[in-house]
């Protein structure tokens, strides 16, 4: 993967983001019923939106976003996430997946990060994978208020 | 007369060498005692805005005013007193009174200005110099007006409770319903912080004068399940009571029960207001738990034909099924319901919508329908082994109690969770004669149930396991399989990451822990089940919550059907019975205007 | 029967002077008049200088107490009755609480019937310190006047100690009383007896034994024994008349009945004989409270806890519960319907009829320099009149 | 006590005879009779001093309960003296002449509750309330409040707020119906 340059990251990002969109979409065709669509629906645009932003700062060539990454309120590590998602899933398990996802894409830009020979790039990632972070601490406190209220 | 007569009065010149009794400068240096009844002094954060001095001052020199930056909220009026020394006479029956105890006195007495209207002032609010005053009048140790004490409630003992699932709480006899009502002030801070906004004040005053009937008509105007609502409300009312600023909160909800309890069901109709004439206008309710039962009441007040959907062979949704009888009594709950189906209501027992009859049918059937479906899905541990047959969901276990089916716990059990699902999970299981773990994730003074519902469950012999952070689910070696399981959690540290919000737990790294139970009940969270609800109902949802107006409307019904209302636990935060209650009321009132009722 | 002995007594007997036959002057005396105990007056018409009719005017400080009270709480009534006698505010609380407490089955703690007895006593000596300076100021000894006010300010310094109040205390709340003494009262009440005490020794001499006071109040506003029970006269006026009575020793309330004291008796009630009875209850009051240091209970609770007073109720029924004041017989009539406001109270004020009746007799054919000596020689609160 | 009830019964019908401590009591009869009653306790059973007079309205009968005090020393009793007067013709009997100041409470009753005691000395004139317009200020249909109301002006700037009204308002107006 050539993510040595400032655009070949970002390019790679925006991919992350168009995948994330598909990835909603998909789990959109197996709900069965009108809330699952809905906040499918609702999810899927805040991936649309990355998508337009990361294009933004593409177009721009620069990077709006903050380093600060959010406080890791830990659930994501112990939520487990074997299961396949099923037409019935619940607002839980779509949350589970969410969480899920964000947290795989906060750990890619942390291995690029890392990776990374050029200090642009590795800013950039840096920063993605901060805002990877902090869209996973909105999902967790979703989760807290909604889903694991009692626990 | 003699001559000691004529010389006798020569001795007041004696007095001529003597230091003078009077003092230079009294003004200045004459400070008052330190109880002295100066000009008062008010700690307004402290201060709840009952106006509890206002109620008692004899002269009506005290006004509660709005002041700047406090605005009305959970216990407190936001209203602070004004006293107009123009008319006080510093009694102090006001310091005396006052539930906070934030109205003291200064010893300050001399104050002097050519403005009149300077001598009325909120004290607290506009600085004075004797602002903080160390000295002045306070109530003296052992005396208060008030009772901050409430009457005890007579209830089973721990070591006998934990043998019968017979009611805990015994109830109050009339001498101490009335005492207890005696201590209320009126003030009605309560009422705003009540999701109903009952009209406590009113039917506490009902109790003080032995007026049933008046007490349970106000009950009714707002709520239509005192007698659950008595036994097992979440009483905000009591969290934002002036009483319980500085002493024990009036017990509401007690005397809730004991007006509820005085009446008999036969006499209900004799006490409560008659429903209005037919509209000939038809509502259906999908869900017969407390809320979908309140706005079938209402709607019956006002004269509709009302049919309530239950997909449960039983009406009272989580008041039947998810709160134990030790809690709840059946019978209590019948009561509530008798009364309701008694006004004519229709309960469909065993017909479940989306399942038997879609709710499109509903909506062509009748003039509106009201939704209020509940949280009836238990939400999974999701560790990794949570599917283990003896994971189980607390709620399914409560309902399996109530129709007294063989639960087959085992002697030893874990409930995951701290909400008040998981308090009732724990003592049903401690009822069956179980050893029980309650595992939460964070302290207990974190966890979401109710304070009293902890205290009873540690007291009845549940062992609390704080800062547990489940991580897997095992079969137990050396069971058959599936028969017993091992709970893994880790050892958490609760860790302040961010200023201000509330500490996070951590798990402790190496600190794992697992114990060997015959069941595990999860109690985390419940959540909605809205498979039965299509796009073509035009009910709009946001994150699995239906979204309603300020009626409680969701859809205006303009796509081929009728209007859709919708509340209770999966539309509002609150999540309990008087919310959803509350929601029910609104609906039907909202149900009323949009079909073209006078309103009620 | 002996109802041919029933006295014709006035005003019945009373013959309107003539005014128009241009022999009479008529004057008020008050309702400002420093010879005027209070805020009341009298209309006197005078021949010569000599009094011939006089009528007492009332009305013109407080009126309406006992309107007010049927409107108000039982509670907000506690802090209203003390201004029905305004330099002797207690006894209206303790007469006040003691009714309501009867009505309502209510036992006040030991040391509240302590501290009530307290603050009787010391308001006697305070009252009585203000009087004893308005009766030798009637006659011109200033001095006097200047001495016990400053004594009774020294009295009023223990009051202010121990309620936060100098004139009205609010203390005696139904119930009991409204604190405890503060640490090392005991020691100041003593030390201001003894300042009192040594005061009084002077005022003794200098003031009874005094040519001019005697001159002018020896057969002044002379009370004959039989008049006491024609004109229900209690107090010192009818102890000096030879009436031994005092409810602090018949009624046996409070804690009278365990204090040492003999009621003190004189033989003649004329403004001297009434001043000297007067006196001997000064120095009985200093007594009395010396008694009650020494045997106030120094712990347990001072206050027996009610009903919230916002909604306290009185089971129906009705009292008079009176006590010994300064002036004879103060007592409070109280009925109660059951509602949480009395239905009625009634204040007797022993003023009522000894600045009225007795002293619109005794005021005829006195000299007008001595009307205010004479009355002072009474001792009038008019706002117990008024009500 | 119950000797005294029984004779004041058998003289003069007295009734209801109530011991409201072990020394007070009390008593009622015809209005009629209470000039009567009151001279013979006074001249045959000691009770020669009178506390007080005063009435009481017990609007709810239509009457005005008189209330005589009156004490005997020697016994060291209280005894309360009740009698129900019509309160559309409240005339009772003086007894200025049984005690001095009688007529002072009987010019009481005439101006605070209209209670008329014929041939009582200046019963007619006013006592306390001089200048005073309204009706007797005593009976209980006489509103005090309203009359202050209507009569005198609230100082300018005062007004309050009832707690449970104001957060109604501020919180939830909707519940305002």
């Amino acid at each position: 993967m050539d993510a040595s340059t400032f655009a070949a990251a970002l390019d790679l990002a925006l991919g992350r983001e168009k995948a994330a969109v598909a990835f909603y979409r998909e789990l959109t065709a197996m709900a069965s019923f009108a809330a699952q669509r809905a906040t499918l629906a609702e999810f899927m645009a805040m991936e649309e939106g990355h998508v337009a932003m990361i294009s933004g700062m593409r177009s721009r060539g620069g990077v709006s976003l903050s380093p600060t990454a959010a406080v890791d309120l830990g659930l994501a590590a112990g939520l487990d996430a074997e299961e396949e998602p099923t037409a019935g899933m619940t607002f839980q398990d779509i949350l589970v997946a969410a969480i899920k996802k964000e947290e795989r894409s906060g750990d890619l830009y942390g291995r690029l990060e890392a990776a990374a020979a050029d200090p642009e790039a590795s800013a950039v990632f840096h920063r993605l994978a901060a805002e990877e972070s902090r869209h996973r601490r909105y999902f967790e406190e979703l989760y807290e208020s909604e889903i694991a209220k009692d626990n | 007369m003699d001559l000691k007569d004529f010389i006798a009065p020569f001795a007041v010149w004696k007095r001529a060498f003597e230091k003078p009794f009077t003092v230079r400068k009294p003004i200045d240096e004459r400070p008052g005692a330190p109880r002295y009844r100066g000009f008062h002094m008010n700690d307004a954060d402290a201060c709840v805005g009952c106006g509890t001095c206002e109620a008692i001052c004899m002269n009506k020199a005290i006004d509660m005013v709005p002041v700047a930056g406090r605005d009305p909220e959970d216990g407190d009026s936001g209203l602070r007193p004004r006293v107009d020394y123009g008319r006080c006479c510093w009694c102090a029956l006001c310091v005396d009174i006052c539930p906070s105890g934030s109205l003291s006195m200064s010893n300050e007495y001399v104050w002097i200005d050519k403005d009149p209207d300077v001598f009325r002032y909120v004290p607290g609010v506009e600085s004075k110099p004797w602002d903080g005053s160390p000295l002045g009048y306070r109530r003296a140790d052992g005396y208060r007006l008030l009772d901050e004490d409430r009457v005890p409630m007579p209830e089973t003992g721990p070591a006998e409770a934990v043998a019968s699932f017979l009611e805990l709480v015994k109830g109050y006899s009339r001498a101490q319903a009335e005492k207890e009502a005696d201590r209320c002030v009126s003030c009605g801070l309560c009422i705003a912080s009540c999701p109903a906004h009952m009209d406590i004040p009113g039917y506490i005053k009902a109790v003080r004068d032995g007026d049933m009937e008046e007490g349970l008509r106000l009950l009714y105007d707002t709520n239509p399940f005192p007698e659950a609502c008595g036994r097992v409300c979440t009483h905000l009312c009591e969290d934002a009571c002036s009483i319980g600023s500085a002493g024990d909160p009036v017990a509401i909800r007690w005397l809730k029960r004991y007006i509820a309890d005085q009446v008999e069901l036969s006499d209900y109709a004799k006490a409560l207001p008659r429903a209005a004439a037919p509209t000939g206008r038809k509502v259906a309710i999908v869900g017969a738990g407390p809320g979908g039962l309140s706005a079938a009441y209402y709607l019956a007040m006002l004269g509709y034909g009302v049919t309530v959907f239950e997909k449960d062979e039983a009406a009272g949704g989580m008041l039947r099924f998810g709160i134990p009888e030790y809690r709840l009594p059946y019978p209590a709950l019948d009561k509530d319901i008798g009364y309701i189906e008694s006004l004519g209501v229709g309960i469909s027992r065993g017909v479940s919508i989306g399942k038997d009859i879609p709710l499109a049918k509903l909506r062509k059937d009748y003039d509106a329908v009201y939704l209020s479906t509940g949280l009836p899905l238990a939400y999974r541990l999701e560790v990794p082994g949570d599917g283990h047959p003896r994971v189980l969901d607390g709620v399914a276990v409560l309902a399996a109690a109530t129709r007294g089916e063989e639960l087959g716990l085992g002697g030893r059990v874990a409930v995951i969770g701290g909400g008040n699902v998981a308090m009732d999970a724990a003592r049903t299981a401690l009822r069956h004669g179980a050893r029980v773990d309650i595992l939460y994730r964070r302290r207990e003074e974190d966890m979401p149930a109710d304070a009293e519902e902890i205290r009873e469950a540690k007291a009845e012999g549940a062992r609390l396991v704080e800062k547990a952070i489940p991580l897997e689910v095992r079969d137990a070696e050396g069971a058959p399989a599936g028969k017993a399981a091992v709970f893994v959690w880790n050892e958490a540290a609760m860790v302040q990451k961010e200023a201000g919000k509330r500490p996070v737990p951590e798990p402790i790294p190496g600190a794992v822990r697992e114990e060997r139970y015959d069941s595990i009940i999860a109690a985390i969270g419940q959540g909605p089940d809205l498979s039965y609800v299509a796009e073509a109902d035009g009910v709009p949802t946001r994150r699995f919550k239906p979204v309603v107006d300020a009626d409680g409307m969701a859809s205006s019904g303009q796509a081929g059907g009728a209007a859709v209302f919708a509340g209770g636990d999966f539309v509002n935060d609150r999540k309990d019975a008087i919310s959803a209650i509350a929601d029910g009321h609104r609906a039907a009132l909202g149900i009323d205007r949009l079909l073209g009722g006078k309103g009620a | 029967m002996r109802r041919e002995k029933q006295h014709a007594v006035p005003p019945a007997e009373r013959a309107t002077p003539d005014l128009d036959s241009g022999k009479y002057l008529v004057m008020w005396q008050g309702p400002q008049h420093p010879g005027i105990t209070g805020n009341m007056s009298l209309r006197l018409v005078a021949e010569g200088d000599t009094v011939v009719d006089c009528e007492t005017h009332v009305g013109y400080l407080h009126r309406g107490f006992e309107k007010l009270m049927e409107r108000r709480l039982y509670m907000q009534n506690f802090p209203l009755v003390c201004r029905i006698a305004v330099p002797e505010p207690d006894f209206n609380e303790y007469c006040y609480a003691a009714a309501l407490e009867e009505l309502a089955g209510v036992v006040i703690p030991e040391k509240a019937v302590w501290l009530r007895t307290l603050s009787l006593e010391m308001i006697r000596l305070a009252s009585f310190l203000m009087w004893i300076g308005g009766q030798a100021g009637a006659f011109g000894h200033g001095t006097i006047a200047q001495w016990s006010v400053t004594m009774r300010d020294y009295v009023l310094d223990l009051f202010e100690e121990l309620t936060g109040g100098r004139i009205y205390h609010m203390y005696i709340i139904p119930g009991g009383v409204r604190g405890d003494v503060p640490a090392g009262f005991w020691k100041r009440v003593l030390a201001t007896m003894d300042v009192v005490e040594k005061n009084l020794d002077d005022i003794e001499l200098v003031m009874f034994h005094n040519a001019v006071f005697k001159a002018r109040a020896e057969g002044l506003g002379y009370i004959p024994r039989d008049w006491v029970d024609q004109y229900g006269i209690t107090g010192p006026n009818a102890r000096a008349a030879g009436a031994g009575r005092d409810l602090r020793k018949d009624s046996g309330y409070l804690a009278y009945p365990r204090l040492s004291f003999e009621p003190l008796v004189g033989t003649e009630s004329d403004a001297y004989g009434r001043a000297r009875l007067r006196l001997g209850e000064m120095y009985q009051a200093i007594d009395l409270i010396r008694q009650i240091v020494d045997r106030t209970p120094a712990n347990g609770p001072f206050r027996e806890k009610l009903p919230n007073p916002l909604h306290w109720k009185i089971p129906a029924g009705e009292t008079y519960v009176a006590a010994e004041c300064t002036r004879g017989e103060y007592g409070f009539y109280v009925v109660s319907d059951g509602s949480d406001k009395p239905r009625r109270v009634a204040v007797r004020g022993p003023s009522y009829t000894h600045a009225v009746s007795v002293m619109e007799r005794l005021v005829r054919g006195v000299n007008i320099a001595d009307v205010a000596g004479l009355m002072v020689s009474l001792h009038t609160y008019p706002p117990e009149i008024e009500r | 006590m119950n000797e005294l009830a029984t004779r004041l019964a058998g003289r003069y019908g007295a009734r209801d005879w109530h011991d409201q401590r072990k020394d007070l009591a009390s008593v009622a009869v015809d209005v009629i009779r209470i000039r009567d009653v009151l001279a013979w306790l006074r001249d045959e059973e000691g009770y020669r001093h009178l506390s007080f007079a005063t009435a009481i309205d017990n609007i709810e009968r239509n009457v005005f309960t008189l209330t005589y005090a009156l004490r005997n020393h020697e016994a060291r009793q209280g005894l309360l003296i009740h009698a129900d007067v019509d309160r559309d013709d409240p005339t009772v009997d003086s007894i200025h002449l049984l005690w001095g100041q009688a007529w002072t409470y009987q010019r009481e009753m005439k101006e605070w509750f209209g209670i008329d005691f014929p041939g009582s000395p200046r019963v007619d004139e006013e006592f306390v309330l001089e200048g005073w317009d309204g009706p007797p200020m005593m009976r209980r249909d006489f509103d005090s409040l309203a009359y202050s109301d209507a009569t005198y002006a609230e100082r300018p700037g005062r007004v309050t707020h009832d707690p449970a009204a104001h957060m109604r308002d501020r919180l939830f107006p909707e519940a305002a119906r």
